[in-house]
């Protein structure tokens, strides 16, 4: 087992890369998600905001 | 007429202004002194990099100018003027290029040599640096007025706008500072020559167009 | 808007006045609506008879008073000598400062280089934001007089002021913007 | 045709935009995922050994499908640049807006596994080979685009055009970049022949996680860029009713609120 | 307790403006690729001049920074906020020099690595690189605090802030890039590393106290 | 001048109203004259009991509304509690935008989060310059209130204003400056 991962002790390079490969997008993939939920968030609230102001009148 | 009113009053505002003028050439000398200081080294190993060095530093003590060519006249409403005067932007953006190249083109271009003497460049492409910087420099100003139009209202643009044009000036810096290398190796420069030729003629033709574009969006 | 007509302009912070001279004068243009004259949306032509003062005063710091005008006129393309420009500048209140840098003035008298263009130039439509403030009395009553002047031979003024009872006074039109919404005017 | 041409006005207007790509959001998250975990237990442990570089050739599953999009979003940036700039399609501006980040990640991760191959092949991290100068200045122009946006943070409008007229000279200057590199490493280093030169993949059993590579990472693109031009246009429309509609289906609470 | 509100407030601040922290890291980029473009050359002359290259950058790159460590806070008025606080003085540019050292210093000093391997730098540079960096960004830091204190009201104060702190920061060059040739030529840096230590125990001394009386003469 | 107090400072453009106040606030050193405050003219003291809002109003652009308060509060070393925070600037009309950065806000909400510092921190003077400028009525009628509080309670308040009628109404002193000269006060 322990042979597939040594990839002909070019490991440090192969799983490296793997690993920058991953990195980057999960990173891609989380900032996306942070954006996308704390824009709603805004928004969300934002209308609230205006809903509680005209009930109020 | 339009074109020379615009031209003179740059030059004159530059220089009465002076620092617009030495800033770029202190600048360098300032960088200068670092070589020597973080190399430790004799003169040969200066010698080996004075073309690049010497290109380099008229590039990056250029394009700590750049920022304000459209910038101040954007913050004390000059810009207005001139565009509210039916002048056509991009003869406004081609003569704000001349400008510049006449109070920083010009005087970089002069005081190249003088980095190279203290660099050790060798004595025989003294000519080509001059002539290849001639005809760089006013590619730097051009570009910079594009640059300088996309930035016109960016607090600290100067960052930003090296990056934005530093891919468009890599072909300049690669035929420039390749022209002055070759002499040096006592080659002929004329091919990178021709090369700078062409890179001036294309920017001559598209940059005053694409700093318009930009100068109209940023006035909408 | 006919020859000869002067329209204020008046509304609270942030109505949309200066907005609304920006884009007559072209700078900006119309989100919405269009700019329509002599039957032709040609921007070039407005721009040929027309000249806009903003907040930004537009004078070159490092420059004299007469370099400034020079420079307007030049640009311009109005052929004008230079004791034209002197005289232009006597009458804006500013004789002896024709080799003063426009950073070493006063900020009125700053406002009052500003205006002077406006008499270099022989534009018909003067849009103007706020032209009043910083000048003092005098100024005022200088400017008013201009602006008759320049309505009584055929030109227009389009300005903006917050609390000048006078100007109200002369206006043929009065443009009240309370909110930022669109306002037409033939 | 006519389906596809109204199809294409209506991906032109933001709301219909908006919930037409709602429904694409997952189904390509999950091709991505998919497709990556087949390319890569493919690639890593079933291909063969490169006869030449032994196991160390298994970079090219990540690093050549990230080079290709490199390239193929900088296009898309461009194009769409071209559509925000000319057109003012407020679609094509967050499209193009969504599209740079992501082109920038690809970018980066070229460049990380580039230099992670070329220490065992080379015997060094980075060398001004042509290919790796162009695509450095491809970076560059990545990070101007989004540093020219994000300098106008104020007016996201003026911020796009501007941001799509950097796209349109960065496409301008792609080839100029390309040819006066090679120009240059012809010139000065005469013969060096580039490793990367001739793939020279012909093995079916190479290229099929290749290939599966290539389009997992196309579907993770369409996926991210989706995912943020939604946000962009949820951003910029905040105002706007179908924003409201969309998030909180307050539909209700509008018609009441018309008859107080 | 005031010490740390202003720098997490600092901090907090330039990581809201991401492009203060990344902007000198692509400055560095950009010149790095300038020199292969304009040396056309192999990895033999890059090796040669890396330590030096590669500590000029750091050096130039923190420079361009150091302008707005006051300026952005006497332009919005935040500086009389905390001057008037009752906050002393020299603690107070001793907070600035700290959170700039945070949101500058230390990337610039992790980054230098990048740097040294594309510019080709031997590998067992690297420690001594780090090390080198990591006593010489803080000077960079206080230094620039003073600098920053000094142009604080000037419009375009940045290049004359160079010009006034660049001959303090020679011999911070001078051990810095020392240190690293020392290492590529196979000696030890400790000498160079000792001296460099000197200098940033003296700037810790004496630089919040120069920059406290700047900032007392500026608001006066 | 006593406890419990309001000087209101008047005088035309560039009459010198900033640079008293700026001298006062220990900002600028008085040119000619001296601050004597309880006997000592040691600055610290001073600083520790006034608080100065000048034009430049202080507030962080990107930083929310309440880390620039908590900012504020930490490096006066007065400690409070967050829902102290969120008290204060919900008294100040900000109640909502706690978690808006203060770039975002419009000017007037700016000057009253600038305002809001004066009720977090327990300082007696208050010095204010033009605090009244793009206040709208309610803002301004808030001002007040908060002034006659601040007074009620023993404070001091010195402020400039140019046509508040109020304001002067409620004032215990008047300072007009006509000349840029020396002007003492007690
Ligand atoms: C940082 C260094 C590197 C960078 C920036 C880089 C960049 C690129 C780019 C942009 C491409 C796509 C070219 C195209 O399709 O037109 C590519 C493809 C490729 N690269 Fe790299 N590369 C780097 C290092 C390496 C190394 C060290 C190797 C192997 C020894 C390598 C092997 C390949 C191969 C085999 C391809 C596919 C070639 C093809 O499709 O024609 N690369 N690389
Ligand atoms: N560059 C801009 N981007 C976005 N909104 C703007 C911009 N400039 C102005 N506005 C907004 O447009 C509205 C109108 O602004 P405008 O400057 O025209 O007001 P005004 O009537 O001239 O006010 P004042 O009396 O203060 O001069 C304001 O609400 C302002 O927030
Ligand atoms: N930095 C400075 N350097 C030199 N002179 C100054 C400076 N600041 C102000 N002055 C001068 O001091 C005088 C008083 O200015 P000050 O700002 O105190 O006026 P002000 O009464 O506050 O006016 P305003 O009503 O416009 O706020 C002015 O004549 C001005 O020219
Ligand atoms: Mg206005
Ligand atoms: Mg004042």
């Amino acid at each position: 087992m322990i042979e597939i991962f040594d990839m002909g002790k070019y490991d440090f390079y192969v799983w490296g890369s793997i690993g920058v490969f991953f990195f980057a997008l999960l990173a891609d993939y989380i900032s996306v998600k942070a954006k996308s939920n704390h824009i709603k968030r805004l928004i969300k609230t934002k209308s609230r905001k205006t809903r509680n102001r005209s009930n109020q009148r | 007429m339009r074109f020379g009113a615009l031209v003179k009053r740059d030059v004159l505002v530059s220089w009465r202004k002076k620092s617009n003028i030495y800033q770029p050439l202190v600048f360098q000398l300032l960088i200068v002194t670092m070589f020597p200081l973080g190399l430790g080294a004799g003169a040969q190993t200066l010698a080996k990099i004075a073309p690049a060095v010497v290109w380099i530093l008229a590039l990056l003590s250029t394009l700590i100018t750049l920022e304000n060519i459209f910038k101040d006249d954007y913050e004390d409403g000059s810009l207005d003027v001139y565009v509210l005067s039916g002048m056509s932007l991009p003869l406004a953006a081609f003569s704000k290029a001349t400008a510049h190249w006449l109070t920083t083109g010009i005087p970089v271009m002069l005081f190249a040599p003088v980095i190279g003497v203290l660099m050790h460049l060798p004595e025989q492409s003294y000519g080509v640096l001059l002539l290849s910087l001639l005809l760089a420099t006013p590619i730097f100003s051009l570009l910079g007025t594009v640059g300088s139009a996309l930035i016109v209202n960016i607090k600290n643009g100067g960052m930003l706008l090296s990056v934005l044009i530093m891919p468009l000036l890599s072909p300049v810096l690669i035929f420039g500072a390749g022209a002055v290398l070759e002499t040096t190796l006592g080659n002929s420069a004329l091919g990178h020559l021709l090369l700078l030729l062409g890179c001036a003629v294309l920017a001559l033709t598209l940059a005053p167009l694409a700093a318009a574009a930009a100068i109209k969006v940023n006035l909408e | 808007m006919d020859a000869g007509q002067l329209a204020v302009i008046a509304g609270p912070n942030g109505s949309g006045k200066t907005t609304l001279l920006q884009a007559l004068s072209g700078l900006s243009l119309l989100a919405s609506g269009s700019r329509i004259y002599q039957g032709s949306s040609e921007l070039s032509l407005w721009l040929k008879e027309s000249h806009y003062l903003g907040h930004k005063l537009g004078n070159k710091g490092n420059l004299s008073c007469f370099e400034n005008l020079q420079f307007v006129a030049q640009v311009n393309e109005t052929s004008v000598t230079s004791s034209a420009i002197s005289a232009v500048l006597e009458k804006a209140g500013l004789a002896g400062y024709e080799y003063q840098h426009a950073n070493d003035l006063s900020a009125g008298q700053k406002k009052r280089l500003a205006l002077s263009r406006l008499l270099l130039l022989n534009k018909i439509y003067w849009l103007l934001d706020e032209p009043f403030v910083n000048l003092d009395y005098a100024g005022c009553d200088w400017l008013y007089e201009i602006i008759e002047k320049h309505i009584s031979q055929g030109g227009s003024v389009i300005l903006t002021a917050h609390d000048q009872k006078k100007i109200h006074e002369l206006a043929h039109h009065h443009i009240t913007l309370e909110f930022p919404e669109e306002v037409h005017e033939s | 045709m006519n389906r596809l041409l109204k199809f294409y006005h209506e991906l032109g207007s933001p709301p219909s935009f908006y919930r037409i790509t709602s429904h694409w959001l997952k189904p390509m998250l999950i091709l991505a995922i998919i497709f990556t975990l087949y390319g890569l237990i493919d690639g890593l442990f079933f291909a063969p050994e490169d006869y030449q570089q032994g196991d160390s050739y298994r970079i090219i599953f990540v690093h050549v499908p990230a080079a290709w999009m490199s390239m193929f979003i900088y296009a898309i940036v461009g194009i769409s640049g071209i559509m925000a700039f000319v057109w003012r399609m407020k679609v094509a501006e967050a499209v193009m807006m969504a599209s740079v980040p992501i082109g920038a990640i690809f970018t980066t991760i070229t460049l990380l596994t580039g230099m992670l191959w070329g220490k065992p092949m080379w015997g060094t991290y980075w060398d001004w080979d042509a290919r790796m100068t162009s695509e450095l200045i491809l970076l560059f122009l990545y990070i101007g685009v989004m540093g020219i946006y994000s300098a106008y943070d104020e007016d996201p409008r003026k911020a796009a055009r501007l941001a799509a007229l950097v796209a349109i000279i960065g496409l301008i200057n792609l080839p100029i970049i390309r040819y006066s590199v090679y120009w240059w490493t012809s010139i000065h280093q005469g013969s060096s022949v580039s490793l990367m030169g001739e793939s020279g993949i012909k093995d079916w059993a190479m290229l099929r996680p290749l290939l599966v590579m290539a389009l997992a990472t196309k579907f993770y693109y369409i996926h991210s860029m989706l995912c943020r031009a939604q946000s962009h246009l949820l951003k910029t429309e905040q105002d706007k009713n179908w924003v409201k509609l969309a998030l909180t289906g307050e539909r209700k609470d509008k018609t009441q609120g018309g008859n107080l």
